[in-house]
């Protein structure tokens, strides 16, 4: 499954998703809300989604990592709105029988959903000289 | 042939609304450079992809009238 | 850190060993005790470590890690003794700025752990007529 | 020379202990292959490693009276 979330992201009812009898491996990815970037030190963030889309393309980056690798349980939700420092702001969890597809997978869907999915981060910056801004890479 | 445009991110910032119906009889790229024109956007379009109805699109593919039209910035979540 | 536990492994606890202001990715590796087996229907598990010799050896797969890598927080630790079907029997987690240098350090302590950690798994089966073993891959 | 030997894994299991005692003027390798010859071990020396006082070392190693030998089966851990 692949979620939006505008509240703060429940990473160990996300965990319970992943529990399968035959499941040996589990890898998690969290990305969480840091207190610099590019330099610069960062006092509050946003992200906004264009949801329908979003969800859409989602469920195609599960539906891709499910046939190129042998999946036992897949779970990707990204958060919406005000986050703050220390912050989830995506979570992606992946079991598998045997680590390397665990791993595999969990990779493919963080760095896909980063450069797929319609997501924007907006930070604003603690040093005032530098503008809020979109971030679009 | 009327479209609705929604906005997100930066170009929502710059257009200054979430949507607005338009005149789209030209197709998408004609339409987002007067978009761009308009609303100063200075993201070019090469780094933008474009939905319509919800779904990734190709910037040749044709409009009808109602469709909802999405330009999308290069996207930072993760 | 590296670590042995006799007790069921407390993955949440280990997770906020990992919080760091500037950590923008954690990757977390976990090894499950799966219901099968190459095959056979695994009953009951043990594992095994020369205590001494793991410590020191998983210590050293830390700073290996550090030194490869720019970790902010590593913890890893492997159970010993029962465990039962479901039951974490590794637990890897590690964090740092960038996902690359979280997913590469993570996958690395766990290949090394398994190949290099003096620890061995105790293996009994549900089908009567395999015969229960340790394991030396 | 006397050396404390300690096993582990399916090695205690053949040996039926956790540990003895026994002379090792020969070195490492010849005291594998007589440990291997009176408990009945099948794993070949080739496929471990030996650790003397909690460090892995060298077949080659030279040995002192007291010293802890462990010879590790090939691990499974993980």
């Amino acid at each position: 499954m692949f979620a939006l979330s505008d509240q703060p992201i429940d990473a160990a009812a996300l965990r319970t998703r992943l529990e399968h009898p035959t499941a040996g491996a589990v890898c998690v990815f969290e990305g969480v809300v840091r207190d610099h970037n590019e330099g610069r030190a960062v006092s509050a963030l946003r992200y906004e989604a264009y949801a329908e889309l979003a969800l859409r393309e989602g469920a195609r980056l599960v539906d891709e990592a499910r046939a190129r690798w042998p999946l036992l349980a897949v779970a990707c939700v990204h958060r919406t709105g005000d986050l703050a420092l220390g912050d989830l702001a995506v979570w992606v969890g992946v079991a598998a029988a045997h680590r390397a597809a665990a791993f595999e997978a969990c990779r493919f869907l963080i760095d896909e959903t980063k450069v797929r999915v319609p997501i924007w981060k907006h930070e604003a910056y603690a040093d005032g000289g530098a503008p809020s801004r979109w971030l679009h890479p | 042939m009327r479209v609705r445009v929604r906005y997100f991110a930066s170009l929502r910032d710059a257009a200054g609304r979430d949507e607005e119906q338009v005149e789209a009889g030209a197709g998408l790229a004609a339409l987002y450079a007067a978009l761009a024109e308009r609303h100063c956007f200075t993201l070019p379009r090469e780094r933008l992809r474009v939905a319509v109805n919800g779904e990734f699109t190709a910037w040749d593919a044709p409009l009808a009238a109602g469709d909802e039209v999405v330009f999308i910035p290069p996207v930072s979540g993760g």
